[in-house]
């Protein structure tokens, strides 16, 4: 690929995506394309296969040098329409980050596959489906026969991922781009589809272009590395070498900030993330007092209504008998893939979930029955920051009206003071007085998320639960985000219960952590203890997947275990197995499943 | 599926019992006395009692109701007050000629909405679209008795093609039927249109072209059937416009269906006929949107299987 | 690095970029401007109309257009084109307001129901259902022959079968709203149900409302037409353009121009506001830029 | 043209279309303005479905088509001096339709099925004041009265006497609307409200009649489908056609428009119980204010003549009284002497029809001019009839002016004024919603109605018009004239003065 540019829009709109990019894939090879958000790394894969002119962009200059099976050599950007669409499939395929939106609906599975296998290599439907069917199997979904006639929404996004994957792999490409297709899956899952892509790869042949964002991926997966920012290439190099020695500043900063999981092994207290040019960061020692919160099992459960007259069918065991403290100036950080009911356990607590049983106390204070006072209390002591800056503040209210919001509800202050206060906040979180008038469309997504944070802070919580909050964030900016949270916490002495996935970030903030799976904590205790010495198999099954950003310490040589996570839901009356906490050493406790079969 | 189907029948007599009361009180509330209608000019005040009787306007207003619902159930919808004949006769001979133009209306509106609409979606921002949409509008924007009048002034009086009323043939279908389903298919297409322009924007579609999937098959395979999901929808809701619709349209075309009928009842306050009509028109609404409803399973399968 | 870096979308308020959006359709604009036009010749009939509206003049009936009369003479003599821009006074009148009737209704409805759930939530829907179950020229109808035929039973009438279809657009996206994080934010805070109904909820559920409101007065108008074309509209000596229409149709062959001109003013209002409805919508509306 | 216009613009399939209507030759379709509500001719109180009965059925005697009395099944009548017994003399040679024999029996049955107040027919009055029927020999029947009525013969001439078959009566009881069996030209095929449909009576007891095979009516109540109807060929005869259509339909070459006279009295009846009107001058001072030439030319585009009597020219024993001049000036002048120098609100009352309401905006213009401001309330059917009709007591009547229409379906001078303005007439008995009273005009009514003798009779009424016409409970307005649509053609069909349609005669070439 030579000189591309891609385009989007036309007079004044003209927006240029891509500027001037070169790129090689080799066969056989795995070129990782990294870059954070608007670097035009999607746009370039989208481009190689024209289907950027039905994103409404195109190609504005540049050639696209392809050699096909039969080693002629084509220019992608020149070729007509139809000849690009008999390409596709047989020589170029693409997998989507987005594999619970990327099958149609309303197609069977095996259906799907074989639209590909029948288009490109002229077979009959039945044949088809035996290829579909023997897709199936190498990308090892198990009983693939019974597969084939589902439906999309019957699968896990794991399940659809590996579909996708199956029916790009369906006409043997040459080429194949992955664009993110990782980055909607849980850690564990990340790590099954991964495996099955490089092995799939080798065994293939196949040039593999992989798009992400996330350099522990990169250092799993890649040959070589690109690195974009902007719609520009700013290095690029073998993954050991931009990884051992970035040579743009760009690159040092992607790096910096990714967080390397076992970095702090033998450090106990919370670091903050080291900022580029800024003092080494201390480890900080917050916690103070006897518990501002804690939480006795809780039971939250949803019911599952089906049939004429809505029959209750079952019940989704969504949190069952979580127990917790949080102490003032502690972060405790609750982890576990999606659905285990980490973020249930939250909501609950604030009530925007009803939980069914358990007793939630505050500062010594009994809030688990609601009245008025007890109410405002509950919502002026713990506040809640969500996962998406961009949804969490309305649209159509000012940055200033969101943060004066709970001053208002609680009647902290009146009249002018309100502003002077909304005003100081904003300092606070690292903005100025003048982003009080601004809407949240106008502010970039750190600084709605620091909005957030500053919204959380007006009525002078003492715990702050922080759900999936810096996920959505830029790798560099979930670093800063981090800090400022950890630099309140040190301030206000706050108490955070930190709700994520990111395993690397809970090593940075996290005094304790709490691993929950299937709507129970299975493992509790000191940070450091629980990482380095992870006691319950499922622990240890969530910290092996996390990818390590150093390509040397690869995980290909281990099993691939492809075993599903269980669903929460549950028939009437058929009680989850609930194992006690036991003692495993210091203020570390684990539930004694029955190892192996987790269930 | 039939867990499904037999949900929904339950929700609708429910709506159908509501509907019933809402009728009958509604009847009652109209202004004027049909019994002294139904008497006739020079009818005694004991003829008149005598109709009223006959009529079930007698007692209290509930015993009335409790009586009518009885009556209904046994398929007793009693006489018409205006021709003393039983409502089901008089009825039944007026719901197949509507059932039919709307039915046929219904038809060829949905066909021609789908194309209109696919068509637009898929020419977007072109002269296709552009004229596609204009004349959709249009169709939406015509008083349909004044359209009716315009055809049969054309293609009637001064073309002399095709006949200007009745329900005599197939011919005779045309006119109303265009007349009647020109809005619908203004409405489908629209709504067909942005149904498709959404759906061609979605991830799958995307996925369709990646593995090299022709145009015309991502059009008809894959966009138009997640497109249909919403469209069907919209189906069921024109249906009711166009039965309220055909009462306009069969007074322009003379057919002799039950839109005409109402207009009729009403204004003679034959309450029988009143009551057991819009009961029925309700009815058939409701149906249909059952029958929406399956079929909204059946290209869903999310909905199907769960 | 500095966050402001990564962002290179330009930035604009939701007004703003609705405008943007609103004003690169042309047709909408060109509609808007026709219908802003439409009302403005309605408020100023008693300056603009060359004639009275309802003097009669037997010396000079069912004359075609001319110059003394643009749109020439009713049976009555009277001035065609100046009863359609007094008209319009009715017709614009019977739409918006009908149409504003049901919203207000229906909004109030929808948010209840949306809001509270529960058994209100299924009372008012399957209220809703019932009003939707009866097609809507048949309310319309039963409306009228309970309150007697006129202009403003007519604004009744299609109030009550306009009003189901904006309780469901509301209840709709009130659902949507309280499921959308910043509804659960502002909960999260303890907000209480007014204030967080009054600033998240129901600006929220406005640009749906916005669309369907200028298509529905449209339909209104039409549906007032179809109602005095069955007896029940608008009554003498109201220049009601349905009115007109229907009275002029036995004259169809001898005098034309009594429905043609009623029928024109009819058509280009109902086209405009609809051209209009689908511009808000595709502005309004993300997904379907 | 044609063929080149389908090809581009409609395509092959449409072409096919453009083939000539396929209606067989003798077939005879009529277009009426509204729907047959059913056909049992004593329960009928519409002009149309007795115009569709007079297919299938008749009565002792029949009107012409100029409304003249005429035997029809019977032969000849004679009465007694004090017009209390009147003997029929019934033709030999007719059967029903179900070859029942028509005969002095079916007479006494029909009749008393018609008196009996158990059947609750809707026709009853016009037989209550028989006593009894005898039977004299199998082709004469007596009819004994309990009062004398001079009108009686016609009576027997209307539609709500006509003889069913009496097999017929047995057999289908109630449902006998929906199953006609009667002597008349045609014989009943099918019934559905908006289409009848009936075939040649081969067995006719007329020579030479009926000339066509079959005779269908349809209901098209919009005038301009009904007219584009008889352009296309879909109906041979079409009525009413629409005043204002007269001159479109003059200009087409295949078709005759037929213009008759009618019993169709128009006028605004006010209640002359109630303030203002309760002023002799008030009523004197409206009759003044209506242009009715201008009436006419406006509502009618001039098919139509002034009332210029209580009852229209084509009634029996109808006296031309002259006419209310338009006079607006001498209009005020009398309101101004009656108290009203500004004149007055009222509201009036009609019909929801085209026509009624442009009549009624008409007469708002009219009022205005006098300082009179109406309020006009077109009122449906249901809603008039309760408001008007079923009024107990006439000081509960609301109705202040309503424009309406009177036809006297006995033809007579009797039927035209009793019921309207005979002060026994007030609602709820019969439709004086006038409330005019009048001891001289009760009388002189009372004393038509005593004598069977035309001389008497016509005394009788000439003094009523007078006292009417002086007294103006109304305001007099104008008298119909039928048009009618026909194909060149027919012939044979004629539109009688009532609005009823002949189709014994009927032919088509």
């Amino acid at each position: 690929m030579r000189g591309l540019s891609v385009e989007f829009g036309s007079g004044v709109e003209r927006v240029t995506a891509v500027r001037g990019l070169d790129l090689d894939v080799r066969a056989g090879e795995t070129v990782a394309i990294v870059g954070e958000s608007g670097s035009g790394k999607s746009v370039t894969s989208l481009a190689i296969t024209r289907l950027i002119e039905h994103a409404g962009g195109k190609i504005a200059s540049g050639r696209i040098g392809f050699t096909g099976r039969d080693g002629r050599v084509r220019d992608l950007a020149t070729e007509t329409p139809e000849s690009m669409r008999r390409l596709r499939g047989p020589e170029l395929a693409m997998v989507f980050q987005e594999p619970m939106t990327s099958l149609n609906p309303v197609l069977r599975i095996g259906e799907q596959i074989a639209e590909a296998v029948m288009l490109h290599q002229g077979v009959g439907h039945a044949e088809a489906m035996a290829e579909a069917r023997r897709m199936l199997e190498r990308v090892r979904i198990p009983e693939a026969q019974r597969q084939l006639t589902r439906y999309p929404f019957q699968l896990s996004g794991g399940m659809r991922q590996r579909v996708m994957i199956a029916m790009a792999l369906s006409c043997r490409p040459r080429l194949l781009i992955a664009d993110e297709p990782t980055t909607a899956l849980d850690v564990t899952v990340q790590a099954q589809v991964l495996r099955l892509m490089a092995s799939l790869q080798r065994e293939l042949g196949m040039g593999l272009m992989f798009i992400t964002h996330d350099m522990g991926v990169v250092a799993e997966i890649a040959d070589r590395v690109v690195v974009m920012r902007n719609g520009e290439k700013v290095e690029e190099g073998t993954a050991e070498r931009i990884f051992d020695a970035p040579e743009h500043p760009y690159t040092r900063a992607l790096l910096a900030a990714v967080p390397a999981l076992g970095s702090l092994a033998t450090e106990r207290l919370p670091v903050p993330f080291e900022v580029p040019d800024g003092p080494s960061p201390k480890p900080q020692d917050t916690v103070r007092g006897s518990p501002v919160l804690e939480v006795r099992d809780l039971v939250t459960r949803f019911d599952v209504r089906r049939g004429i007259f809505g029959r209750l069918a079952g019940r989704i065991h969504a949190v069952e008998h979580v127990s917790f403290d949080l102490r003032p100036g502690e972060t405790l950080a609750m982890v576990g893939e999606s659905g285990c009911g980490k973020s249930t356990t939250g909501r609950s607590i604030i009530r925007l979930e009803q939980p069914q049983d358990g007793t939630i106390r505050l500062a010594g204070r009994n809030v688990t029955q609601l009245d008025g006072p007890t109410e405002k209390l509950l919502h002026r002591t713990i506040q809640y920051v969500f996962q998406d800056p961009f949804a969490s503040l309305d649209p159509r209210l000012t940055v200033g009206f969101s943060i004066a919001e709970p001053i208002r509800t609680h009647r902290l202050l009146a009249g002018a003071a309100v502003e002077q206060q909304v005003h100081a906040l904003l300092e606070q979180v690292g903005l100025t007085a003048q982003h009080a008038q601004r809407y949240p469309h106008e502010l970039s997504g750190g600084q709605r998320q620091r909005v957030c944070i500053a919204r959380a802070l007006a009525s002078e919580p003492r715990v702050i639960i922080a759900d999936e909050a810096v996920a959505a964030l830029d790798v560099s900016i979930r670093a800063q985000v981090v800090n400022l949270m950890m630099d309140l916490q040190s301030r206000f002495g706050v108490a955070y219960l930190f709700i994520t996935h990111d395993m690397a970030v809970v090593e940075r903030i996290a005094h304790r952590v709490a691993v929950m799976y299937l709507g129970q904590i299975v493992e509790i205790g000191p940070r450091q203890s629980v990482m380095e010495d992870p006691r319950h198999p499922y622990t240890r099954r969530l910290l092996a997947a996390v990818p390590v950003p150093d390509p040397r310490r690869r995980w290909r040589e281990q099993e691939v275990d492809d075993s599903e996570v269980p669903s929460p839901l549950r028939a009437i009356g058929d009680l989850p197995n609930i194992e006690p906490l036991v003692e495993v050493g210091p203020d570390h406790f684990v539930a004694r499943h029955r190892v192996g079969g987790l269930y | 599926m039939l867990a499904f189907i037999l949900r929904r029948l339950a929700g609708t007599v429910l709506v159908l019992l509501t509907v019933s009361v809402f009728v009958f009180g509604f009847v009652r509330l109209l202004p004027g006395d049909p019994a002294r209608l139904v008497a006739g000019p020079d009818a005694t005040a004991e003829d008149v009692a005598a109709v009223r009787a006959d009529l079930g306007l007698e007692g209290p207003v509930w015993r009335q109701y409790v009586r009518y619902i009885g009556q209904t159930l046994r398929g007793d919808l009693g006489r018409s007050a205006k021709t003393r004949q039983p409502v089901i006769a008089e009825i039944g001979a007026r719901f197949m000629p509507t059932l039919w133009l709307t039915l046929v209306a219904m038809g060829w509106s949905t066909l021609f909405g789908l194309a209109v609409g696919v068509l637009s979606g898929v020419k977007r921002g072109r002269w296709e679209d552009q004229t596609a949409m204009v004349l959709a509008v249009s169709g939406v924007s015509f008083p349909s008795f004044w359209l009716g009048l315009l055809l049969i002034d054309l293609f009637s009086v001064r073309l002399g093609w095709l006949p200007t009323g009745g329900d005599d043939d197939w011919r005779s279908f045309v006119l109303p039927s265009i007349t009647l389903g020109a809005g619908v298919a203004a409405v489908l297409a629209r709504f067909t249109r942005s149904a498709f322009v959404e759906v061609a924007g979605e991830d799958y579609v995307r996925t369709a072209r990646a593995k090299g999937v022709p145009e015309r098959g991502v059009i008809w395979k894959h966009a138009l059937r997640n497109a249909l999901i919403p469209v069907v929808t919209m189906i069921g809701l024109e249906f009711g416009f166009l039965l309220g619709g055909s009462i306009v349209v069969e007074t322009v075309f003379s057919w002799p269906g039950l839109g005409r009928l109402l207009v009729d009842s009403v204004s003679f306050r034959d309450y029988p006929v009143i009551q057991a009509e819009i009961l029925l028109f309700s009815t058939e609404f409701v149906l249909i949107n059952l029958v929406v409803d399956v079929l909204y399973a059946v290209v869903n399968p999310e909905i199907r299987l769960r | 690095m500095s966050e402001m870096a990564i962002g290179t979308v330009r930035i604009r308020s939701p007004l703003g970029e609705f405008w943007r959006r609103f004003t690169r359709r042309r047709v909408a604009l060109f509609a808007g401007m026709v219908i802003l036009f439409l009302i403005l010749a309605a408020i100023l009939a008693p300056w603009i109309a060359p004639y009275d509206a309802t003097t009669p003049d037997y010396a000079n009936v069912l004359s075609g257009p001319s110059f003394t009369h643009l749109a020439g003479t009713d049976v009555f003599g009277r001035d065609i084109f100046s009863r359609i821009i007094w008209g319009g006074r009715v017709s614009l009148t019977v739409g918006f307001v009908s149409v504003a009737l049901g919203c207000i209704a229906g909004m109030v409805l929808g948010l209840v129901s949306g809001f509270a759930g529960g058994f209100l939530d299924s009372l008012i829907m399957r209220f809703c259902d019932v009003l939707l179950a009866f097609p809507g020229i048949l309310l319309a109808i039963a409306v009228v022959a309970v309150l007697g035929p006129g202009i403003s039973n007519v604004v009744y009438a299609i109030a009550v079968f306009s009003m189901p279809v904006f309780a469901r657009l509301v209840r709709g996206s009130t659902l949507a709203l309280k499921q959308t994080v910043y509804v659960q934010a502002a909960r999260s805070i303890g907000v209480r149900k007014l204030p967080l109904i009054l600033y998240h909820i129901l600006p929220g559920t406005l640009p749906g409302v916005i669309v369907y409101l200028s298509l529905r007065i449209g339909t209104s108008i039409l549906t007032a037409a179809a109602l005095s074309f069955i007896g029940l509209g608008a009554q003498p000596p109201s220049p009601e353009w349905g009115a007109m229409l229907s009275d002029g149709r036995s004259y169809l062959g001898v005098a034309d121009h009594l429905t043609v001109f009623p029928g024109i003013a009819i058509f280009v209002t109902v086209l405009a506001f609809n051209l209009l409805g689908d511009g808000l919508r595709d502005a309004l509306d993300q997904k379907l830029r | 043209m044609s063929q080149l216009f389908s090809k581009v613009v409609l395509g092959g399939a449409l072409a096919l279309l453009s083939a000539a209507p396929a209606l067989a030759a003798k077939d005879l379709v009529i277009g009426v303005d509204s729907n047959m509500p059913h056909l049992d001719p004593a329960n009928t109180n519409d002009t149309l479905s007795q115009s569709v009965e007079r297919t299938m059925y008749q009565g002792l005697f029949g009107f012409d088509k100029d409304m003249k009395l005429i035997p029809a099944l019977a032969e000849k009548v004679d009465s007694d001096e004090t017009a209390t017994e009147f003997t029929f003399h019934l033709r030999h040679d007719v059967t029903f339709h179900d070859g029942t024999p028509f005969n002095a029996e079916a007479v006494k049955v029909n009749l008393e099925r018609v008196m009996n107040p158990e059947n609750h027919l809707s026709r009853r009055s016009l037989v209550s004041m028989v006593s009894h029927v005898d039977v004299v020999d199998p082709y004469t029947v007596k009819f004994v009265l309990s009062q004398p009525f001079g009108a009686f013969v016609n009576n027997m001439a209307h539609p709500g006497t006509f003889m069913i078959s009496p097999k017929a009566l047995a057999q289908y009881g109630k449902d006998i609307a929906t199953h006609p069996v009667g002597t008349g030209p045609f014989k009943f095929v099918s019934f559905a409200t908006d289409t009848v449909k009936t075939t040649k009576y081969e067995s006719y007891w007329k020579p030479g009649l009926p000339k066509v095979d079959s005779v269908t009516f349809k209901s098209v109540p919009e005038n301009g489908s009904r007219f584009a109807m008889l352009q296309t060929g879909e109906a041979q005869f079409i009525a009413p056609l629409p005043a204002e259509l007269v001159k479109a339909a003059q200009g087409i070459p295949t078709l005759n428009v037929v213009i008759s006279p009618s019993i169709i009295a128009r006028y605004v009846a006010l209640n002359n119980m109630r303030k203002p009107f309760d002023d002799v001058r008030v009523r004197e001072a409206l009759n003044y204010a209506v242009d009715k030439n201008a009436f006419i030319k406006i509502v009618f585009s001039g098919y139509a003549e002034p009332l210029d009597a209580p009852i229209p020219p084509k009634l029996a024993f109808y006296s031309k009284q002259g006419e209310w001049p338009y006079d607006p000036a001498k209009a005020k002048a009398l309101l101004a002497e009656a108290g009203y120098p500004d004149g007055f609100s009222a509201e009036l009352w009609g019909a929801t029809s085209t026509l009624a309401k442009r009549a009624m905006e008409f007469l708002q213009q009219q009022f205005a001019a006098v300082g009179v401001k109406i309020t006009v309330s077109p009122l449906e059917a249901g809603v008039s009839t309760a408001k008007l009709w079923n009024v107990q007591k006439p000081e509960d009547a609301t109705m202040q002016m309503d424009f309406t229409a009177w036809s006297s379906s006995t033809g007579d001078a009797d039927w035209g004024l009793r019921p309207l303005l005979d002060s026994k007439s007030f609602p709820p008995n019969l439709f004086n919603i006038a409330y005019f009273h009048s001891a001289e005009a009760d009388k002189a009514i009372e004393a038509g109605l005593g004598s069977a003798d035309p001389a008497k009779r016509a005394v009788a009424y000439a003094e009523a018009q007078k006292i009417i016409w002086k007294d103006a409970p109304w305001v007099f307005l104008s008298v119909d004239q039928l048009i009618a649509g026909e194909s060149k053609r027919l012939s044979g069909v004629y539109y009688m003065p009532d609005g009823g349609i002949l189709t014994e005669e009927a032919a088509l070439n």
